[in-house]
């Protein structure tokens, strides 16, 4: 590995100087479970690594059912999948965070590191995408939030300019009678990269089992997480019957633009993305009807 | 005379004959025998004067392991094979 | 020229202080400047667990954390199971079972498997098949290391052999499990 | 579960102690090849090549020696040029030129990750970053990746040496060999079959995955004397190959085997332990070198992907007449697959009457293969077990049956003409036949269950053992095989066995190539058959010499000492007081001094080994996902030392089995670039895709050995791909001819399978 240097400030104003000091030249770490893989691969080289799991912000989950939920962007995994409210408000998120990798890398691996990574095939991504996350951002130049499907541009890159730092997400409290739920396809049963990952969130009107909002997110299949929009429209108001589950799948397919790799062919993952969609939307849906019983 | 079997894309050497007599006390003995009946055989199985590292002998079903000095019976069934190695 | 960097860190139950480049990672001062060479190096992506060590509590590799960020944290390897001259309850079963052939995976999941015990002592087999699921062996199929942690299990269980941190217990990964092979079972 | 045939009945063999290697294991204190450091060391890295076909026009390491830190930069010019002929070496024959050109190319990068240079630096990060100084020109010439493409008439050539001479002709070819095996008439024999069978099989190359990656140091002192510590499986071949590669005599090299994380083949030849003497030499200090992981994958030794057309025939009532099969295996850039073992194995498990097999090893730019557990077998067993499979169902006989009425018993000529002597395949599917297993009901949807059978010749080769007693009665057992799965516990118990002592008196030791007389490598399932029998002979010639010094004692001739049950006593009983070994160790130094019992083979009558294994799966029909439910494995043991571990080894063949059957393959890109250079996509099972793995041990001892022991490492290995292919069949209907049996593989047959089922009840509309 090339010489770095390390520095791990205590606030968000000491580490945006830092990073705005360095420009390029620095890369925030947090779990480090992908930047330093990529340290010694020689495919990135900062001069400065800015270790933000110090600060404070960073490392809070708060949930409240009057603000929703503020998860700081460097907190691990594990302590997604160990904290109470999490599983029970955000079951798909925090399930998504409990499939990065093996319990060695969720003890480190930060949902928000896996979104700054800027890998189209981060678990957590479709889950924060279908939850309409918004990614809170401050910078040299003040600070503003983003929508997570935005914040994702190219493969490896991001909305965050030099200076930038991802402090936490920002997602509502989930309205009566929703849920969500993720899914990923891969060959072994741990261990793997999406080959295809789905997220979905969905509201029901219980009356008569109608959707009042759906979103539906993919990741692995383009190059970037993908926001399914018209699959998402096309359940609002619907039924959610087979019927209504079998076309929003279709329509899935219809906007993942896969790469034959050594994870899959194209073929297979648009195969997959129906597969997983249905799967996905029925265990979202059933959750949101017992929801009440939470 | 011991008989031996020849590899199948040897028998050119053998106007196709897989199986023939030889007389040699030994493997070195034999194959020199088979040399004068066949010339040619003899720089497929030896080289150096030693059997060679890609072939395996193997004398009445027992692979041998003392190359040309490898004993040979009257009633011997002697049969030239590749080496395999194990992991 | 970049400056070298102070740490201290309790390791096996000691306090140390060691001076390290930022760019070493803590599996390189514990083999390289601590001569704790019980972690192994089998990848250096996280993916065999060969360098799993535990950090306040919580198994990881230590192939993937700069030894910088090691300061202030309580660190136990391998080197630091056994009390004394009295071996772990894992390590025993471990041996009992002929859990290992080439050994060289070894000290990485018995700290996995030290992490789960302490996070729960009774776990079922899809628990532990879950919590090893990070630690490739190449030579044993898993089969007699799944028994002697399950034996280790029932020892725990009956208050013999390791310690209790009282963390809450995870997810039975029964579910965990299920989720992850796709099938779309409800999560309770 | 064991069943003998062995009458046999013996104190310590058989039984399941602790291994003596073991709390070092379970502590973090077994040494490693990695693990060693040496005061002033410098570090080692490799630079390799990004093509996988290229001339190097010229390398200039100027930069990077340069780079504070840089004491040493070497490229195949500081190598001396080898002959390019076939050697013996320890049990493989090898290209000495070819060995040499693998350790740093010559004028040619034959696959992506060759080593073009090396480098010796104050710490292993420095190294790194001076590779990134050395400029290689390189002039790109087009890969050839398939033995397909390679075998194609004007097909871009690799090594120019490598000539075509068959029916006279002398031309440039990508075909390092071809053999036949033939007996009686295949088109006869195929006349007389009422089914005949053709199928055409693929199998990606694969890697053994040891969990070590390769490893040395090297120190080569002022007086001209080196010594390499690296985890190897032969000290011995390490010693000739380096002396071969770096024009050291072999007197001047001592090998000393560290603990090894694994080999299964892979680390039966050298890599970087040339180059650690080779920098050391330089240097003058010690230098130590280890793999990233992406090294091993990119370029070490994984074993061949393959071609096999196999056709078979067989009458209503089941009986074999005829096979043809058809191989071309990947031996990599340099001559050397497994094909000959491919082609002898492929349908010798069968007694069929007219046979007629072709065998082609050729190179193609991915690194040249090295063993790997049955080398060559598996891909074999995968074409004709399936075959097998598909014929059992065409007769409407069970598959266990159909494989009963052709397996191949004592008497029965093997496919290279030999006939076998006692072996045990029957008896494997047999205890199939009986297992609790076999005889459960397979329910649910998406299910299927599958069995096949297979074969090994294992090996036997030369060990040396020592077996030396102590004052104090104990006993110290030295060998020159390395323990890769608890091969030192049942050295000790052959010893203890013998010497009638308690094996925690018996203490093994792996030694040094200067402390121990020539042991070749611990491989082809050898070690407990070979180096057992050696120190079995030692054991018995400590034995003898101990009787002796009762005798002398008690004034009696020595064959009128008896032992039994670790108890010297006079044949005829008169006053004297029977002793052990115990009382008498003290007083061997006023009996005539030390005993040191020795041995060495070179070992005869080797028993070949068969197993047969059931495979239970579940599809998932959406997905192509295979999940193993349950697995059974019988295998002929000849006889478990140790049980548990060859439970071991039958278990971790099996897993290894499965992993090449679902998911583990080489993915190069169309520029012939490794794409899967990790563990993360490079996919082992991990212990949530494994099921208990159950085993059946029988016990069919090989004729001639002492202990009727036979190799069990690496059949194991053999049927588990054609078993899951078979058990997936008969879940989707659907029959893969492909390995892996990727999801994405199996998925595309069963929607092709499906929509050609839904065509026809179109049509039947």
């Amino acid at each position: 590995m090339h010489a770095i240097n390390y520095e791990s400030p205590k606030t968000i104003a000491e580490a945006v100087k830092l990073l705005a000091a360095h420009g390029e030249k620095a890369r925030p770490l947090s779990g480090g479970t992908d930047l330093i893989i990529q340290l010694r691969a020689g495919t990135r080289r900062p001069e400065f690594v800015v270790d933000v799991k110090q600060i404070p912000e960073l490392h809070r989950i708060s949930f409240s059912l009057q603000d929703g939920l503020h998860l700081g962007a460097a907190v691990s995994c594990i302590e997604i999948h160990e904290n109470a409210d999490m599983r029970k408000y955000y079951p798909g998120l925090t399930e998504a965070a409990h499939l990065i990798g093996s319990l060695q890398i969720q003890s480190r691996a930060s949902v928000g590191g896996n979104l700054c990574n800027g890998s189209p095939a981060g678990d957590a991504t479709p889950a924060l995408i279908a939850l309409g996350a918004k990614a809170r951002i401050v910078g040299p130049g003040g600070e503003r939030t983003v929508p997570v499907e935005t914040f994702i541009t190219a493969p490896g890159r991001t909305v965050l300019q030099p200076g930038d730092l991802l402090v936490e997400f920002l997602i509502d409290t989930p309205a009566k009678h929703s849920s969500d739920a993720y899914l990923r396809f891969i060959p072994r049963n741990e261990m793997d990269i999406a080959v295809v990952g789905v997220g979905a969130a969905l509201t029901l009107d219980l009356g008569d089992d109608r959707a009042v909002d759906a979103r539906i997110a993919l990741g692995a299949v383009g190059p970037t997480p993908i926001f399914a929009a018209e699959a998402s429209k096309s359940l609002i108001g619907k039924k959610l019957d087979a019927a209504a589950i079998e076309n929003a799948g279709r329509l899935a397919i219809s906007v993942a633009t896969p790469i034959d790799d050594m994870r899959g062919t194209a073929e297979f993952r648009r195969h997959i993305v129906g597969v997983l969609t249905r799967r996905v939307l029925t265990i979202a849906a059933d959750r949101a009807r017992q929801s009440e019983q939470r | 005379m011991a008989t031996v079997v020849i590899p199948a894309l040897l028998r050119k050497f053998t106007d196709g004959k897989d199986r023939v007599t030889a007389n040699g006390r030994n493997l070195g003995q034999l194959v020199d025998d088979l040399e004068r009946q066949f010339p040619g055989l003899r720089e497929q199985l030896i080289e150096d004067g030693e059997v060679k590292p890609s072939v395996a002998v193997s004398i009445d079903g027992d692979m041998g392991t003392a190359g040309v000095l490898e004993p040979v019976r009257e009633s011997s069934e002697v049969f030239f094979l590749p080496a395999i190695g194990g992991g | 020229m970049v400056k070298k960097v102070i740490v201290e860190a309790v390791i096996n139950g000691d306090p140390v202080e060691l001076l390290c480049e930022p760019r070493q990672s803590l599996l390189e001062v514990l083999r390289d400047e601590l001569d704790l060479t019980g972690s192994k190096e089998g990848c250096l992506t996280g993916d065999c667990g060969a360098c799993t060590v535990i950090i306040d509590g919580r198994p990881v590799c230590s192939c993937l954390m700069l030894g910088v960020e090691a300061a202030g944290k309580n660190i136990t390897t391998v080197e630091g199971l056994a009390t004394g001259a009295t071996l772990h309850v894992l390590q025993e079963k471990f041996l009992e079972h002929a859990s290992l052939q080439c050994g060289i995976c070894t000290p990485g999941f018995l700290m996995s498997a030290k992490a789960l015990l302490d996070h729960n002592p009774q776990p079922t087999e899809a628990d532990i098949r879950y919590a090893l699921a990070g630690n490739l062996c190449r030579c044993t199929g898993y089969d007699k290391i799944v028994k002697a942690v399950i034996d280790a299990a029932k020892h725990v269980a009956d208050g013999v052999g390791t310690s209790h941190h009282g963390k809450v217990p995870r997810k039975a990964a029964s579910e965990a499990t299920r989720d992850m092979l796709g099938k779309g079972e409800e999560v309770k | 579960m064991a069943a003998s045939t062995n009458g046999h009945d013996y104190k310590v063999i058989g039984t399941r102690p602790v291994r003596p290697d073991g709390v070092d294991k379970v502590t973090g204190r077994a040494k490693y090849g990695a693990d060693y450091t040496f005061p002033g060391m410098l570090f080692g890295k490799v630079l390799r090549s990004p093509h996988a076909h290229a001339l190097i026009k010229s390398i200039n390491v100027e930069k990077a020696a340069a780079l504070p830190g840089v004491k040493a930069v070497v490229t195949s010019a500081d190598l001396p040029e080898l002959a390019d002929k076939m050697e013996a070496a320890g049990e493989q024959a090898i290209n000495l030129a070819h060995l040499s050109a693998t350790i740093l190319a010559r004028g040619k990068a034959l696959y992506d990750g060759h080593a073009i240079a090396a480098v010796a630096a104050t710490n292993p990060h420095i190294a790194e970053e001076a590779l990134r100084l050395i400029e290689v020109d390189y002039e790109i010439l087009p890969p050839v990746m398939s033995v397909e493409d390679a075998m194609k008439p004007g097909a871009p050539v690799l090594l120019p040496t490598l000539r075509n001479k068959e029916d006279g002709a002398d031309k440039e070819t990508n075909v390092a060999t071809h053999m036949q095996f033939k007996r009686g008439d295949v088109s006869e024999g195929f006349k007389q079959a009422d089914f005949v069978i053709e199928r055409e099989f693929k199998t990606a190359m694969v890697h053994q995955g040891y969990i070590e990656p390769h490893n040395a140091v090297g120190i080569y002192n002022a007086d001209g004397h080196a010594t390499i510590y690296c985890s190897t499986q032969g000290p011995f071949v390490v010693r000739s190959l380096c002396s071969a590669v770096l024009g050291i005599p072999e007197g001047k090299i001592k090998v000393v085997p560290a603990e090894i994380g694994g080999g299964f083949g892979g680390k039966t030849t050298v890599y970087l332990e040339p180059l650690s003497v080779l920098l050391s030499k330089i240097t003058g200090h010690p230098v130590k070198l280890v793999m990233t992981r992406g090294e091993v994958l990119r370029a070490t030794g994984p074993t061949s992907g393959s071609t096999i057309r196999c056709k078979m025939g067989a009458t209503k009532d089941g009986k074999l007449v005829a096979a043809e099969c058809w191989l071309a295996y990947e031996a990599g850039a340099y001559p050397g697959s497994p094909v000959g073992a491919g082609a002898m194995t492929i349908v010798t498990p069968y007694n069929i009457p007219n046979i007629l097999i072709d065998a082609y090893d050729v190179v193609v730019n991915r690194p040249k293969t090295a063993a790997y557990r049955a080398p060559g077998a598996t891909n074999a067993a995968m074409a004709s077990e399936t075959v097998i499979d598909e014929l059992a169902e065409k007769c409407g006989i069970d598959p266990l049956d159909f494989r009963l009425i052709n397996a191949s018993k004592e008497g029965t000529p093997q496919t290279v003409g030999p006939p076998f002597k006692r072996i045990g395949l029957v008896e494997t599917l047999e205890a199939i036949k009986k297992s609790a297993h076999y005889k459960s009901k397979l329910t649910g949807p998406n299910r299927g269950r599958g069995v096949a059978s297979g074969f090994w010749f294992n090996v036997g080769l030369q060990s040396s053992a020592t077996v030396n007693i102590h004052t104090d009665g104990t006993i110290s057992v030295v060998t020159g095989s390395v323990d890769i799965g608890g091969t030192r516990a049942a050295q000790a118990m052959i010893a203890a066995e013998v010497l009638g002592a308690d094996v925690n008196d018996v203490r093994p030791i792996v030694a040094d190539t200067d402390s121990i007389g020539h042991t070749d490598v611990t491989a082809g399932s050898r070690t407990a058959f070979a180096t057992g029998w050696a120190v079995y002979d030692a054991a018995h010639d400590a034995l003898r010499q101990l009787k002796e010094r009762v005798a002398k004692t008690w004034e009696k001739k020595p064959e009128e000492v008896v032992f039994a049950d670790g108890l010297f006593s006079p044949a005829s009983g008169n006053g004297v007081k029977p002793m052990t070994l115990k009382q008498l160790a003290p007083r061997l130094a006023r009996t005539g001094g030390p005993i040191i019992g020795r041995a060495t083979v070179n070992a005869r009558g080797v028993g070949p080994s068969f197993a047969t294994t059931l495979i239970d799966v579940e599809v998932d029909p959406d997905t192509g996902k295979v999940e193993i439910l349950r697995v059974t494995v019988a295998q002929d043991v000849g006889k478990a030392i140790h049980p548990a571990y060859v439970e071991g080894q039958m278990q971790g063949g099996t897993a290894q089995g499965i992993g090449w059957a679902l998911n583990e393959e080489y993915v190069y890109d169309d520029k012939g670039i490794l794409r899967n250079t990790g563990l993360l996509d490079y996919r082992m099972p991990t212990c949530l895709d494994l099921p208990e793995l159950e085993t059946i041990m029988i016990e069919v001892p090989t004729p001639g050995h002492p202990l009727g022991i036979r190799g069990v490492g690496e059949i194991p290995i053999v049927p588990p791909p054609a078993a899951i292919a078979n058990a997936i069949y008969r879940a989707t209907g659907v029959r893969m001819l492909e390995l892996p049996m990727s999801p994405p593989r199996l998925m595309k047959a069963i929607l092709k399978k499906r929509a050609a089922s839904d065509s026809q009840a179109a049509a039947a509309d």
